[in-house]
């Protein structure tokens, strides 16, 4: 029953995408349906784990795939944050997707990607060792690929040229740490606050230690669009908006940041890090990440543009938590995984209503679409008020969460940082919900019904109103943040 | 003496072979030195082969190759110093390494002795075909596969050529005349092998020989296409099927009760012979 | 229960013949690929069960004396390959055949039989005579199906290759001659026992390897196989650089392993062949990288490709510890390798099937109109690549791991390297492939079992890295 | 003797090999070829005769049967082939 459940999670949209590939382009109704369903179902699954696992169940598939290495999938308190977040933004994407691409060619492939993307983030969320995670790592970039060039134009074309020239190069660079790691320590199974047989080794060779925490971090750095390495994530946003959002705000760039929290948490454990200060410059390069990305947001014309910087400036900001030592800042990283995730898709997803109603892309052409798209335009803000960290929403927690950890960690100036970089998203976000509501009004001639159809003004809405709930509701309540206290608990209380 | 002799001119023979820049003297000198190899063969008490190497090796060889001398134009390419020198650096290279392998060669018996002894078990006398036929008999079916496949696949790729032959009168009676008693001779080579020297593919291979000459008198086979492309695959198609056969049976694949080694050896020899023959008619003919 | 392993060999070579006849050709065809397929894969499952290694001996007749089969983990590996391709392949065949090329698909099939026969007898051996004819079998089967097409390019290719792998075959003799003369035996499980505390071998391998490694187009003797892999019809071509290259490397790495002792000279050769095998990786995959035709840039990534398995050789000569892992690692590169070639190749026919040209740049757009073409090159140039799940992957896992382990550093970043090189020349394809530029969007369908073999092939060399450990299971055993 | 026999096929390796490598026409490649095979084959025979039996070794005998025929198998399908480009030259 255990095995079937958590098997069931990872294959459940394989299944469909499978289903999906040898079913006939036309048939609509019958793909969404499949797709619907096995999208409640994950999330059925997810509910059943959540229970059994918060009352001790363990979960976990192991055998051994190659001489060296075993295929290990496991279901941590960890692993379920995550496996919660992606699932349930699967489904409110899922419907998103099937309005938005009502009508356009190759629904299908679409489709099978999309399904196989999210059971590669489904799999990395439950490996149990580096290997597994890298398993899925990698088919997580083969499979988002042909998402980016979805549309085949030049551009897009371009664009996946680059995303595969990253992503490969950083697949290589993580596939020889991994096989460095097997041939001197035999193990890479994550354990609570690190795994034993890596801590003695590194010990002993504390450079080769070094080497290899920092070939991990910059391996996955490249999905989490840390500094140099971003490249790739702004040229990624050709892809349509489903794609933008669900894997740009959410699985890949998630995958880099959830990959990170093993690697420091599980892997060399809080202790070792701290102890042999590998944290440090790896700080100060997210610090200025973030910096970075929230600055040249401000200057972006295209907002799709706009929401990756921000993206990568979001990212660093769970990074830097995950860096810093201490429980508080720990807290705020993995809360702000969640949060940031349901913000960021929210303004994803409104941004995809603005482009298929009136076209808008770039900033001048916000032009009053604010009055003709209420709705949207209410998720939108709502939204970007919690990325700016406003009381309230739960971009408000996560923020006060950081500077308390910075604080306690004894790093003060990572506080003037977070504080910067929210006054800089004031910047680039606002006008644009100025822009919307006050601009000039449009001449379009008025068009009867809703905004847009129900099955893209929804999920937004859904999502806009858990960034409200999630950040008033108090914290004894049901909550992504009580799971996290748990987690942290568990963790910290390892060792 | 004799053996320095023989060996000195079929190294002259090969030489001039390789080297002369007219083909013709080339295709003439390599028929030399197949007849000579043939001798040496005799020297070295290999009778077997060297009736093979005779008709064979030689003769349909050097038929084939005159074929394709009157075909080719006599022009010689420049051929670059630097190619001499290295072709002349690996071949020495490797004459030097060789050099040093010769002597760790040993007088031993090999597996010659072992066949010797089980010679009676086998189903014929003679022990080359024993090993040809019994104890390697794998290996003779895979050759028969060889050469149908070879013919078949020139037949496949349908390479149009024009005839060549001789006309003249006195040979075209002679070449009918002739036949049957080749036939006949080289169905007895073929039963020879059962106790001697001879067997399948010299018989064989002396049939194609008449064949060839008979075609070459400008005459025709009496027969239909479809009957020489049965005759052809008859060789791999009977020797496989007995293999299936005793497999099916459960004696093994290609294995033969004691019993019935020898009639079993006789038919496949004797369809070796038929599709031997005509496969290497076909070869010279370059069509059905 | 073992079964008779003559049926490999011989029902394929009946299936030839009968293929010749032109009214019970489809279904010798069908009937008989299939029963192959079905043979290879009771002889594969049978390796993970029963006793292994299997022997043989063909008449009766024990090993000096007699030729002798031997199945064991490798060899049903290999067989089950062989297998699984010729089957998809003769799937493939019976629509490409009835759409285009009709007149060579009337003998295609006698020399298809052939090859499996010839490919089954390799896998199987046991003696080095054997092989000899064996290579021949295979090396003439192939050289007809290169000059199938019958134009010019095809018959010049094909006359290359011939002359090039007589004068391997004759080394090769040599070679076996030279043992025979100093060990008196061919057999190899023989050979083994005799050769231990020798040194004369040394002499005898020379000609071997240097057979092989024209036989297998190692760098400098590649020069034939890309000429000869592009210019004939695709079937052919999917059958000639999957199956037809690797038996010498079979042969070479089973000399290796289980006949040859530990000697000084070996290693110095694995060196040799070793940085022979990073020539073909680097030159291979640039040629490839350069490549402006669909077939070449296959062909040439062949050659990148084989060199990964001599790029090991030191491995093999000093990993005796890792015996199990090199195999596996050996069996899935070849794997993968060869089922990821073959339907790329598949699907190269049809491109040119719908563009009616071979150019890369007018490669049809097949995400948008050919979904499972589409699927077929990107799962198998994943494998090329070597990304997860695929086989490939699992296979430079362990040649990597394995290369660190045994301090080969070189070898071990040539590896990677290749591998970043390999993404560079499927890159090209796959972006072909996305296109959406209007000429490159032809809409006439493609018979559906041309689509969906190549689909299967593809699918299968991806998908099969995540059930290694099923597969190899009779390595491990064995 | 048996060492001149030896030695012999030696001879006839390394020289048609040097050849083999800078004929320039098929035909002289095809001769080339052919003639280092009859050495390989005297190399066989002579091994058959090195031995310590009364009759030469029975086996070698047989394999240099099949190698001829396998060669000529070859060297068939290659005059075939040459022609039909001979003939398209012309």
């Amino acid at each position: 029953m255990e095995r079937l459940a958590v098997l069931s999670l990872l294959l459940s949209s394989f299944f469909v995408s499978l289903f999906i590939s040898f079913l006939k382009e036309e048939r609509v109704f019958l793909r969404s349906l499949v797709n619907a369903i096995a999208a409640f179902y994950k999330l059925f699954v997810v509910a059943y784990l959540l229970w059994s696992v918060y009352r001790g169940g363990v979960f976990e598939i192991r055998y051994s795939m190659v001489p060296f290495a075993d295929f290990y999938l496991t279901v941590d308190p960890l692993a379920l944050l995550f496996v919660s977040l992606s699932s349930f933004l699967w489904l409110i994407t899922t419907i998103y997707a099937i309005g938005y691409l009502e009508g356009a060619p190759n629904r299908r492939r679409f489709f099978v990607f999309f399904n196989l993307a999210v059971t590669s983030t489904m799999g990395i969320a439950l490996a149990g060792n580096m290997f597994t995670f890298f398993l899925f790592y990698e088919l997580l970039t083969l499979s988002t690929y042909p998402l980016v060039v979805h549309r085949g134009t030049q551009k897009a074309l371009r664009a996946g040229g680059i995303y595969l020239v990253y992503t490969i190069l950083g697949g290589s660079l993580f596939m020889l740490c991994l096989v460095l790691l097997y041939m001197f320590v035999g193990d890479s199974t994550f354990h609570t606050g690190g795994n034993p047989s890596l801590r003695a080794w590194v010990l002993e060779n504390p450079l080769w230690g070094k080497l290899l925490f920092y070939g991990f971090f910059f391996a996955m750095a490249v999905k989490a669009a840390v500094f140099p390495l971003h490249q790739w994530l702004t040229r990624a946003m050709v892809a349509p908006a489903p794609v933008s959002a669900l894997l740009h705000a959410v699985a890949v760039v998630k995958a880099g940041a959830f990959g990170i929290i093993r690697l420091v948490y599980e892997l060399y454990g809080v202790e070792l890090v701290q102890s042999m200060e590998l944290w440090q410059p790896l700080a100060y390069l997210t610090a200025f990440t973030i910096l970075f990305g929230s600055f040249m947001a401000v200057f972006q014309e295209e907002l799709k543009k706009r929401l990756a910087y921000s993206t990568m400036s979001h990212l660093s900001y769970i990074i830097l938590g995950i860096l810093l030592p201490g429980q508080l800042s720990t807290m705020g990283a993995l809360l702000h995984l969640v949060n940031h995730g349901i913000m960021k898709i929210t303004l994803f997803m409104c941004l995809g209503n603005y482009a298929e109603k009136y076209g808008v892309h770039k900033f001048k052409e916000l032009d009053g679409v604010g009055k003709k798209m209420p709705l949207t335009t209410i998720a939108f803000t709502v939204a970007s008020l919690g990325l700016i960290g406003t009381p309230m929403t739960v971009g408000y927690l996560t923020k006060k969460y950081l500077e308390a950890g910075a604080k306690a960690a004894g790093e003060e100036w990572a506080i003037y940082v977070f504080y910067i970089s929210s006054i800089l998203s004031v910047f680039y976000l606002m006008p644009i919900v100025f822009k919307a509501l006050f601009g000039r009004s449009r001449e379009d001639k008025e068009k009867k019904g809703l905004e847009v159809s129900p099955l893209m003004l929804i999920p937004p809405l859904i999502t806009a109103f858990l960034t409200l709930l999630f950040g008033i509701l108090p914290p004894e309540a049901i909550s992504p943040l009580k799971w996290v206290q748990y987690i942290v608990n568990k963790a910290y209380g390892g060792y | 003496m004799l053996d320095f002799a023989l060996g000195i001119m079929l190294l002259s023979s090969a030489l001039v072979s390789l080297h002369s820049k007219d083909l013709m003297k080339s295709g003439v000198f390599f028929l030399i030195f197949g007849f000579l190899s043939g001798l040496i063969w005799v020297r070295l008490e290999a009778f077997d082969v060297a009736l093979v190497e005779i008709i064979l090796g030689s003769a349909i060889t050097g038929f084939l190759i005159f074929k394709l001398v009157k075909g080719s134009k006599r022009r010689a390419l420049r051929v670059s110093a630097f190619t001499k020198a290295w072709a002349g650096l690996v071949s020495l290279l490797f004459f030097l390494f060789m050099l040093f392998y010769l002597p760790t060669i040993e007088r031993q018996d090999r597996v010659g002795r072992l066949v010797y002894e089980n010679l009676h078990k086998s189903g014929v006398e003679s022990a080359v075909n024993a090993v040809l036929l019994n104890f390697r008999g794998y290996d003779t079916l895979l050759e028969v596969g060889v050469i149908t496949l070879a013919i078949f696949g020139l037949l496949a790729l349908e390479l149009k050529r024009e005839a060549y032959h001789w006309d003249n009168p006195l040979l075209q009676s002679f070449s009918k005349l002739l036949l049957p008693f080749i036939v006949f001779f080289s169905l007895y080579i073929t039963y020879l092998g059962t106790f001697s020297v001879g067997g399948a593919f010299q018989g064989g291979a002396l049939l194609a020989g008449g064949l060839v000459f008979f075609a070459l008198a400008k005459q025709s086979l009496p027969l239909k296409k479809s009957l020489i492309l049965l005759f052809m695959a008859t060789g791999l198609g009977f020797f496989s099927l007995v293999g299936l056969f005793y497999a099916l049976l459960g004696y093994g694949f290609l294995t033969y009760p004691l019993k019935l080694s020898t009639l079993t050896l006789i038919f496949i020899e004797l369809s070796i012979w038929i599709s031997t023959a005509f496969l290497l008619y076909t070869a010279y003919k370059g069509k059905l | 229960m073992p079964i008779d392993l003559g049926y490999l060999v011989a029902l394929p070579l009946l299936a030839s013949l009968l293929s010749l006849i032109p009214s019970l050709r489809v279904y010798t065809a069908f009937i008989f690929s299939l029963l192959s397929f079905l043979l290879s894969l009771y002889s594969f499952i049978y390796t993970l069960m029963g006793d292994i290694p299997l022997y043989q001996w063909i008449g009766g007749w024990v090993a000096p004396l007699g030729i002798g089969f031997r199945l064991d983990g490798l060899s049903g590996f290999f067989l089950l390959m062989t297998g699984i391709i010729g089957f998809f392949v003769a799937l493939y065949s019976f629509s490409f055949f009835k759409v285009e090329y009709q007149r060579q698909g009337k003998v295609f099939w006698f020399f298809f039989f052939f090859l499996w026969a010839g490919l089954n007898a390799f896998f199987l051996s046991e003696d080095l005579f054997n092989l000899y004819v064996v290579l021949e079998v295979l090396s003439l089967s192939a050289l007809v199906l290169v000059a199938l097409p019958g134009h010019r390019k095809a018959i010049k290719a094909s006359l290359n290759y011939l002359f090039l792998s007589i004068l391997a075959s004759m080394f090769y003799l040599l070679g076996v001659a030279m043992l025979y003369a100093n060990y008196g035996v061919l057999s190899m499980s023989l050979l083994s026992e005799k050769l231990a505390g020798t040194h004369a071998f040394t002499y005898a391998l020379f000609p071997i390897i240097v057979a092989l490694a024209i036989k297998s187009a190692l760098l400098p003797f590649h020069f034939w196989l890309p000429p000869a892999h592009s210019s004939t019809v695709a079937p052919a071509s999917a059958l000639l650089s999957s199956l037809v290259v690797k038996p010498p490397a079979y042969l070479m790495l089973r000399l290796w392993l289980e006949v040859l002792p530990k000697d000084k000279s070996l290693e110095y050769l694995s060196i040799v062949l070793s940085l022979m095998g990073a020539l073909a990786i680097l030159v291979g995959s640039y040629y490839a990288i350069r490549q402006k035709t669909i077939k070449m840039l296959l062909a040439y990534s062949t050659v990148a490709q084989m060199g990964y398995l001599f790029l090991m050789a030191p491995l093999y000569y000093h990993g005796e510890s890792f015996r199990e892992a090199l195999l596996q690692a050996f069996a899935l590169q070849v794997f993968s390798h060869a089922l990821a070639k073959a339907s790329m190749f598949l699907s190269s026919g049809n491109a040119i099937y719908v563009a009616r040209r071979d150019d890369l740049s007018y490669m049809p757009g097949f995400a948008h109109s050919h979904p499972l073409t589409f699927f077929a090159l990107f799962f198998s140039g994943a494998t090329l690549i070597g990304l997860p799940l695929s086989a490939g992957f699992v296979a430079k896992f362990l040649f990597l791991g394995l290369s660190i382990r045994l301090g080969f550093i070189f070898q071990g970043s040539i590896m990677l390297f290749g591998s970043l090189l390999a993404s560079l020349y499927v890159y090209p394809i796959w972006r072909e492939s996305f296109s959406s530029h209007p000429t490159k969007f032809y809409d006439n369908p493609i018979p559906q079992l041309m689509e969906l073999s190549a689909f299967f092939l593809g699918f299968l060399s991806f998908s099969s890295g995540i059930v290694t450990f099923l597969l190899l299971q009779g390595i491990v055993r064995g | 003797m048996i060492g001149f026999y030896y030695f012999l096929s030696l001879i006839l390796v390394v020289v048609s090999l040097y050849y083999f490598i800078v004929a320039r026409s098929y035909v002289k490649r095809l001769i080339s070829v052919n003639i280092l095979g009859s050495g390989v084959f005297l190399f066989f025979v002579a091994t058959a005769k090195n031995t310590t039996m009364e009759n030469p070794d029975p086996v070698p005998h047989a394999l240099v049967l099949t190698g001829i025929v396998v060669a000529v198998s070859a060297t068939a399908i290659a005059v075939a082939l040459i022609l039909y480009l001979n003939k398209e030259e012309r």
